[in-house]
């Protein structure tokens, strides 16, 4: 589904990624572990379109999309949902939902009630500004939103930061849940368990660099080796 | 070859009194041009340095001492606005430069801000104030007053109101009007103007906002209810073409076509010819200006300062209004005239103009001596 | 009550009808640690957001070392020795790193008000080791905007331990980092804690973190407070399981 | 950014200024007076601006202020340009007190329209109050005789306009300057790190507005007028293009950018029948160009040359590149 | 009485050329963050196209509606232009530097305007249908000022539905707060800058080609009318429609109702009432507290 060639993006004159080469494939879930600052946001806003890389190509579903404009890739049907939350805080929560709504080539049929569904909190404050909601609820708005475009691929930065157990648990499911409809995921994480949890494939940053790389079944073999790489 | 006797000109190409200034440069570069197929003064070329000031008196002080220090000009003529006309004249003063305005006429320039160097041969914001107190008609004896609200137009409506109380003491100013300069909206002035029923309404606005005002006041029937008298230029006549109302009172600095035959229909014709355009009063004056001066060189037979000075205080000089022009010597005031008419058409030209012309004398209207003594005070 | 430094007293909070918080009272003692946790939109940032002065309270009041600080402006409640940290990170983005420190030591102590004593190199050595307190003295001249969101949140944290205060607010302070340097924040915590006696109220929704850290723990629910105590006695408050760390209350 | 790498092109400029009048012409110098003083306009400006990110755009209403100080003592009270000039800061420093006040409660735009409001007010009272200040042709002001020459007056100019840009100069580093740009950065975290904001803005408003003031005040005797038209909005425009053009980081950024100003108006409106196309033009090009000011942009460039090439790929990056290519599937 | 009346509905009309144009400004400035300085200039570069249309076509209505299509066009194809090749190249910079962009685009159309049209004023005569009044209470008022005023109130309710109501206000509002978010959602935000920037000038425009026949064509109209503007776009909220018809109406009719109460202060009314709504409502009348 995803391909990523050998990638290097920079800021600016700071060279961030380093040949980074990763693959999704259909319907599976990837997880990219790292310690903070290593480059898993740069990945995926590179993928995205959002800081293209300087070197190195991205297919998405067959097709070159490195070089396109954001909107360009999201429109193929690859959903993002950022680090720092960005919900558009004069807009409602619905008014969030309904900026992103959009039928995608091979979408899942979301709708807004849908969304709500996962998210019950939402339903509950959907005509509040979304600048109000608590953090916790900020995140479930994303990537409410980001579903909301129907995109066969899912592109998660943390998704679990600032939710409590309870809900990252509901996460946790949900992602599951949409992994089996057939949605494509990768996703950003600090935490092992998490990975754990709901990647199918592991991969480890440092450096701007992927250092490991492993299905789900060689994690426990591998834990040493992932750990050596999460520490300093 | 002699080199050129340099004239420097600082004058507001740019801003709300641009049209005025090109008018002005053009009247000076006829005359120059003139001047020069004559075989020049003494043998000697003029040359005319132009300078923008864009209606900002600070540049307008730059520009006149580049002019003088750098560029090395002999002699100034005058600029537009009346406060870079206040700088130019400072400058002037500093560097003992001979100066000719044409253009800016607030009292301060003959009044406090005077100096030897300066001339004028524009009629003074007084002059024009009285001449139209003077000019109306008795029978006008409740006058409303609309006017821009800057420093001339209050100085018009006092000195108005001060000559009426003279020569028609009756007649009363009952209700005066101050909207700001460049107006967009002259409606409420309007209702205001027309509830206050008066004969005869006296304006001192012009240019674009006396355009607007009286496409707006048009609709109000305000010219149909009430006798309008008001500051009058040729390029407002000429803005306004057709749209312009009949019967309007209007008083005009130097209308061309305000004197008939000699110098002033060659001069008419001159620039036609050079600027394919109908001269406005800026370039008459302007043209008056540096004719006025160059006789001034001649005569001096030098480009001394000095020498200059003392011929223009003696000169006799026939423009193109008739007439001999003379400077007074309390404050170098050209005795010029201006003009009262009423608007209606003309067959040979493409706009109103001035019909049943009054021409009113400087001496009848310009302050006394003692006067002008007292305001330097 | 007597040896309690943040004390509240019936604190509501309402946003037009809706109630964030409703009658919270709370005590925080001298010297503890104290943890403030419960599900998402419980009303914890709004809490710690009415103790820092960022929002007056509907109803209540706020004693610190027994004065009430209802009403006082952000900038009063510092200098009363409150700091505090957000859980949206706010810094200083085109400042340096150190800068950023610098500034916050130099607000602290009030030696920003002089027009011309030149500011360069005042309080470095404090800042340099706060940082590497933190593990950042490798960044100390990028300028903060350009961290990792990981990094910020650490920078954020030794902003908030700058100038010794006596009470701490932090809310989230570790969420978005890695584990290790949670670890790190984690142990800053306590020992300032220990050896400077800092009193800290925190936010947190790393439930490992908030049981190992905390000496006392205040669970919320929907603005109010569910329950509050001990650490192993919240985690065994059914309640408190099946409402916040979502596990089933037979397991 | 070390101290000595601000202050070494003060100096080289403070040098090349006091040789002028021995190499050019007289109205090259009293053009370099009229950009000493502009210069100094821009700068207090900056010191809102580039300091505490508070765009002002009322900010010639204290320059007007401190013109028509001068004016007005001299005319109304007989006082000699240079108590006047003495005067002109507090004046100009009281009224920046008095606006401040209110403000400083806003931010940005608003703020920026509140200050244009009040400087229009003040404006229209100035060019309207015929008996008090001449309204809007002005008030003379005669400077005595010796400072009527040319170079005379440059060089009283050139001295106050140093003393007060070394003044800036010391704020920018001080440790009020440094409160100044945290607040510009983010006033709440400032604030919660306890600065009083507000305060230090209204700080930061009154000095800029007293320096302002000096700069007006040096500005009526040389034109030897007083105008309305130094408080006029398009007054309060000239600094904030000046510093954006120069470099609103820069600490030289305003200098900068009033050198070009009072150049290139000079050249344009001398020698276009176009001027403000011309200028228009100019500053379009500079906009699109140069992205941090002519000043930031050069610094850019100049530490681009130096700087040492980047360390290139991290060790184990390329080892795990390499490794990546192996475990490709 | 009915000269209050009167009055107060000139004051009105007056407001409806100003809210025009301010709409178009808080489209801008609210929902782009862009100080546009140049709006001042669109509605000048109006009125004289609508000068030089109405001389082509002849005087009579066909000319008047004539110049009601095309100088608005003329106008938003201006806008278009300059916020793809020029605003857009430094959107990702600080805000201040899309304000000193504008304000060089001021000066070019000044005298660009000069080129083309030259340094005299100019008049644009109403077509005859408009061109008397009708009798309120037995005052006339002038017909093309009931024109004004029930065109302005059409865009004002256009305007409104539009942002408040469809998804594409909803996306402009999000775009505002986070562009590149929204691009990441799919949509495609500089085309929609570019629209909102080009509907912006267009409402510039049809102010400039409305108050053409009322007033004069002059250089340096650009300059009171962008004043008037950003003060009506304050007053009412940035970026509030309905605010800016509110602001402007304030404006018109307290400016009506102040001359004759205290004629002196008509010259700073304007920012008189400026102070005064930022002091005691700084977020403007109709603003939303950020
Ligand atoms: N705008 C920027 N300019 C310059 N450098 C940047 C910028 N944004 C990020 N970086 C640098 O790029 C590197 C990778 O950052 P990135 O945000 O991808 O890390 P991350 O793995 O997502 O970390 P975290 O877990 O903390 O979110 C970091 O060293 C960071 O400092
Ligand atoms: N300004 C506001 N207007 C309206 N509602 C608000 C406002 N601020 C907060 N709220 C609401 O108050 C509730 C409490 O918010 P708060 O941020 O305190 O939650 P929290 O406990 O910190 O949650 P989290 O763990 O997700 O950060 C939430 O439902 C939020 O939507
Ligand atoms: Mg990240
Ligand atoms: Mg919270």
């Amino acid at each position: 589904m995803l391909e990523c060639d050998r990638l290097h993006t920079y800021y600016g004159a700071a060279h961030v990624l380093f040949a980074v080469s990763l693959n999704v494939a259909p319907g599976t879930a990837a997880c990219i572990l790292g310690r903070n600052g290593v480059g898993k946001s740069t990945t995926l806003r590179t993928v995205m379109g959002l800081t293209p890389p300087r070197e190195g190509s991205i297919l998405f579903k067959g097709r070159r999309i490195d070089g396109l404009p954001a909107y360009k890739v999201a429109r193929m049907g690859l959903g993002y949902v950022p680090e720092d939350r960005r919900v558009f805080a004069e807009l409602s929560v619905e008014d969030n939902l309904l900026v992103a709504e959009r039928q995608a080539e091979g979408g899942f049929g979301w709708t807004a009630e849908r969304a709500f569904e996962v998210f019950p909190a939402l339903q509950e404050f959907r005509t509040r500004l979304a600048g109000f909601l608590s953090g916790g609820q900020q995140q479930m708005l994303t990537i409410a939103r980001a579903l909301m475009g129907n995109p066969s691929m899912l592109l998660l930065d943390e998704p679990t930061e600032g939710l409590s157990p309870v809900m990252v648990k509901t996460l946790e499911e949900a992602i599951l849940s949409l992994k089996r409809e057939g949605l494509t995921m990768l996703v950003a994480a600090q935490d092992m368990h998490f990975a754990a949890k709901v990647a199918d494939h592991l991969y480890v940053m440092n450096r701007g660099a992927i250092v490991y790389e492993g299905q789900r079944a060689d994690m426990e073999r591998d834990a040493a080796v992932i750990q050596s790489h999460l520490v300093v | 070859q002699q080199p050129p006797i340099k004239i420097g000109l600082t004058t507001d190409l740019t801003g709300i009194a641009a049209a005025y200034a090109r008018g002005q440069v053009n009247g000076v570069e006829l005359a120059i041009a003139e001047i020069n197929a004559a075989g020049g003064i003494m043998g000697r070329k003029l040359e005319l340095l132009v300078r923008d000031s864009q209606l900002r008196p600070e540049l307008g002080t730059s520009h006149t001492r580049d002019l003088i220090t750098r560029e090395k000009v002999d002699f100034l003529i005058g600029p537009d606005a009346s406060s870079v006309g206040v700088a130019v004249s400072a400058v002037a003063k500093q560097y003992k430069k001979v100066v000719v305005m044409t253009i800016p006429n607030t009292p301060r320039l003959v009044g406090e801000l005077y100096h030897p160097h300066f001339f004028t041969i524009v009629p003074s914001g007084t002059m024009l104030a009285r001449a139209m107190a003077e000019g109306l008609d008795k029978k006008y004896k409740s006058i409303a007053f609309i006017g821009g609200d800057y420093e001339a137009s209050h100085q018009a409506v006092k000195y108005f109101g001060d000559w009426l109380a003279k020569v028609n003491p009756e007649a009363k100013i009952t209700n005066t009007q101050w909207p700001k300069l460049g107006e967009p909206d002259f409606t409420p002035y309007i209702t205001q103007l027309l509830s206050s029923k008066p004969d005869l309404i006296f304006s001192y606005l012009w240019g674009s906002d006396l355009i607007a005002f009286i496409k707006q006041a048009k609709s109000y029937g305000l010219f149909e209810r009430t006798k309008f008298a008001t500051l009058l230029f040729l390029d407002d006549l000429r803005a306004l073409g057709s749209e312009m109302p009949d019967g309007i009172l209007g008083q005009m600095y130097a209308p061309p076509f305000g004197t008939k035959g000699g110098k002033m229909d060659t001069f008419i014709q001159a620039f036609n010819a050079k600027y394919n355009a109908y001269p406005s009063d800026w370039a008459v004056m302007a043209y008056d200006g540096m004719m006025l001066l160059a006789q001034g060189i001649k005569a001096a037979n030098s480009v001394d300062q000095e020498a200059v000075r003392t011929a223009l205080e003696g000169i006799k000089y026939e423009g193109l209004q008739g007439g001999v022009t003379t400077f007074r010597e309390v404050d170098h005031q050209g005795n010029v005239p201006s003009f009262l008419g009423v608007t209606g058409k003309d067959d040979k030209l493409p706009f109103k103009t001035l019909v049943d012309i009054k021409r009113i004398e400087a001496d009848k209207v310009w302050p006394t001596p003692q006067e002008i003594l007292a305001e330097r005070k | 009550m007597t040896d309690a430094v943040l004390e509240l007293r019936g604190v509501s909070k309402t946003f037009g009808p809706f109630k964030a918080v409703t009658d919270m009272s709370l005590s925080v003692l001298k010297g503890e640690i104290h943890a403030l946790i419960g599900p998402n939109g419980a009303g914890k940032s709004t809490l710690l957001n009415m103790v820092a002065g960022g929002l007056p309270p509907s109803a209540g009041e706020i004693l610190f070392a027994g004065r009430s600080i209802v009403g006082l402006p952000p900038h009063q409640i510092v200098h009363a020795g409150i700091a505090r940290s957000f859980q949206i990170t706010s810094i200083f983005p085109k400042l340096s790193v150190i800068e950023n420190v610098r500034i916050a030591l130099m607000a602290r102590q009030g030696r920003c008000r002089s027009l011309f004593a030149p500011a360069a190199g005042v309080m470095q050595d404090d800042a340099l080791a706060l940082l590497e307190q933190v593990h950042m003295e490798r960044d100390l001249d990028r300028p903060a905007g350009e961290l990792a969101a990981g990094d910020r949140k650490r920078l954020e944290f030794a902003m908030a331990l700058a100038g010794a205060p006596e009470l701490m607010l932090l809310d989230e302070p570790t969420a978005g980092m890695s584990p290790e340097e949670r670890s790190l924040v984690t142990a800053i915590i306590r020992k300032i804690n220990a050896t400077r006696g800092v009193t800290v109220l925190f936010t947190e929704h790393d439930i490992d973190m908030v049981f190992s850290t905390a000496h006392r723990i205040t669970v919320m629910h929907q603005g109010s407070k569910l329950t509050e105590g001990e650490p192993a006695a919240v985690r065994a408050n059914p309640r408190v399981r099946e409402l916040y760390l979502g596990e089933a209350a037979h397991a | 950014m070390g101290w000595r790498r601000e202050a070494a092109p003060l100096l080289v400029l403070l040098a090349t200024m006091a040789a002028l009048p021995f190499l050019v012409g007289e109205s090259d110098v009293y053009l370099a007076n009229d950009f000493l003083i502009t210069a100094l306009f821009a700068m207090s400006f900056n010191l809102l601006l580039g300091q505490a990110g508070m765009l002002s755009f009322g900010h010639a209403a204290f320059y007007g202020l401190g013109a028509y100080t001068v004016a007005l003592l001299y005319s109304k009270l007989g006082v000699p340009i240079v108590p006047g000039i003495l005067a002109a800061p507090l004046v100009a420093g009281v009224m920046a007190l008095a606006i401040g006040f209110f403000v400083v409660r806003l931010e940005g735009m608003y703020f920026a329209m509140l200050s244009l409001s009040f400087a229009q007010l003040i404006f229209s009272v100035v060019s309207s109050w015929y008996s008090f200040t001449g309204g809007d042709n002005g008030l003379p002001v005669s400077p005595p005789d010796w400072l009527l020459p040319t170079n005379a007056y440059y060089y009283f100019t050139l001295a106050v306009v140093s003393v007060c840009i070394g003044l800036l100069f010391l704020v920018r580093r001080s440790t009020f300057g440094a409160a100044l740009a945290a607040i510009r950065e983010n006033p709440q975290r400032a604030a919660y790190l306890g600065l009083n904001v507000r305060v230090y803005q209204l700080a930061a408003f009154v000095l800029a507005g007293a320096l302002a003031g000096v700069a007006g005040s040096l500005r009526s005797p040389l034109q030897q007028m007083a105008f309305p038209s130094l408080l006029y909005w398009t007054q309060s425009a000239d600094p904030v293009l000046m510093t954006l053009a120069g470099g609103v980081g820069a600490f030289i950024g305003p200098i900068v950018g009033a050198a070009l100003f009072v150049l290139l108006t000079f050249v344009v409106t001398s020698h276009t029948d176009y001027p403000l196309f011309a200028f228009g033009a100019v500053v379009l090009v500079l906009v699109l160009f140069l992205p941090k000011g002519i000043v930031g942009t050069v610094e850019g460039w100049w530490d681009r040359r130096r700087a040492k090439p980047a360390p290139a790929t991290p060790p184990q990056a390329a080892h795990a590149a390499a490794q990546q290519e192996g475990s490709r599937p | 009485m009915t000269d209050v009346l009167i009055q107060i509905l000139s004051g009105v009309s007056r407001g409806m050329v100003l809210f025009i144009v301010a709409s178009g400004l808080t489209l801008i400035f609210g929902v782009l963050r862009v100080a546009n300085f140049a709006h001042g200039s669109f509605y000048m570069v109006a009125a004289f196209v609508t000068y030089t249309v109405t001389r082509m076509a002849g005087g009579g209505m066909p000319g008047f509606l004539a110049s009601l299509v095309i100088a608005p066009l003329c106008v938003a194809a201006l806008g278009a232009a300059i916020e793809m090749l020029l605003l857009r190249r430094i959107q990702h910079r600080d805000h201040f530097y899309q304000l000193i962009l504008t304000f060089a685009i001021t000066l070019i159309v000044a005298d660009g305007v000069k080129m083309i049209w030259g340094r005299d004023y100019r008049s644009v005569p109403r077509p005859q249908l408009l061109e008397g009044s009708i009798s309120i209470f037995g005052s006339p008022f002038p017909s093309y000022y009931v024109l004004l005023i029930v065109i302005g109130l059409v865009i004002a309710l256009a305007l409104r539905l539009m942002l408040e109501r469809t998804r594409f206000g909803k996306t402009l509002r999000a775009a505002v707060a986070d562009g590149e978010m929204v691009g990441a959602l799919g949509v495609n935000v500089p085309l929609l800058y570019t629209g909102v920037f080009t509907l912006g000038a267009w409402l510039a425009g049809l102010g400039g080609a409305l108050a053409a026949p009322v007033g004069s064509i002059a250089i340096g109209i650009d300059n009171s009318i962008i004043i008037e503007s950003f003060a009506v776009v304050i007053i009412g909220g940035v970026g509030s429609v309905s605010g800016a018809l509110v602001g402007a109406l304030v404006i018109g009719v307290l400016q009506a109702i102040g001359i004759m109460v205290a004629p002196r202060l008509a010259i700073a009314f304007i920012f008189i009432a400026l102070c005064a709504v930022l002091l005691l409502r700084p977020q403007g009348l109709l603003g939303r507290r950020a």
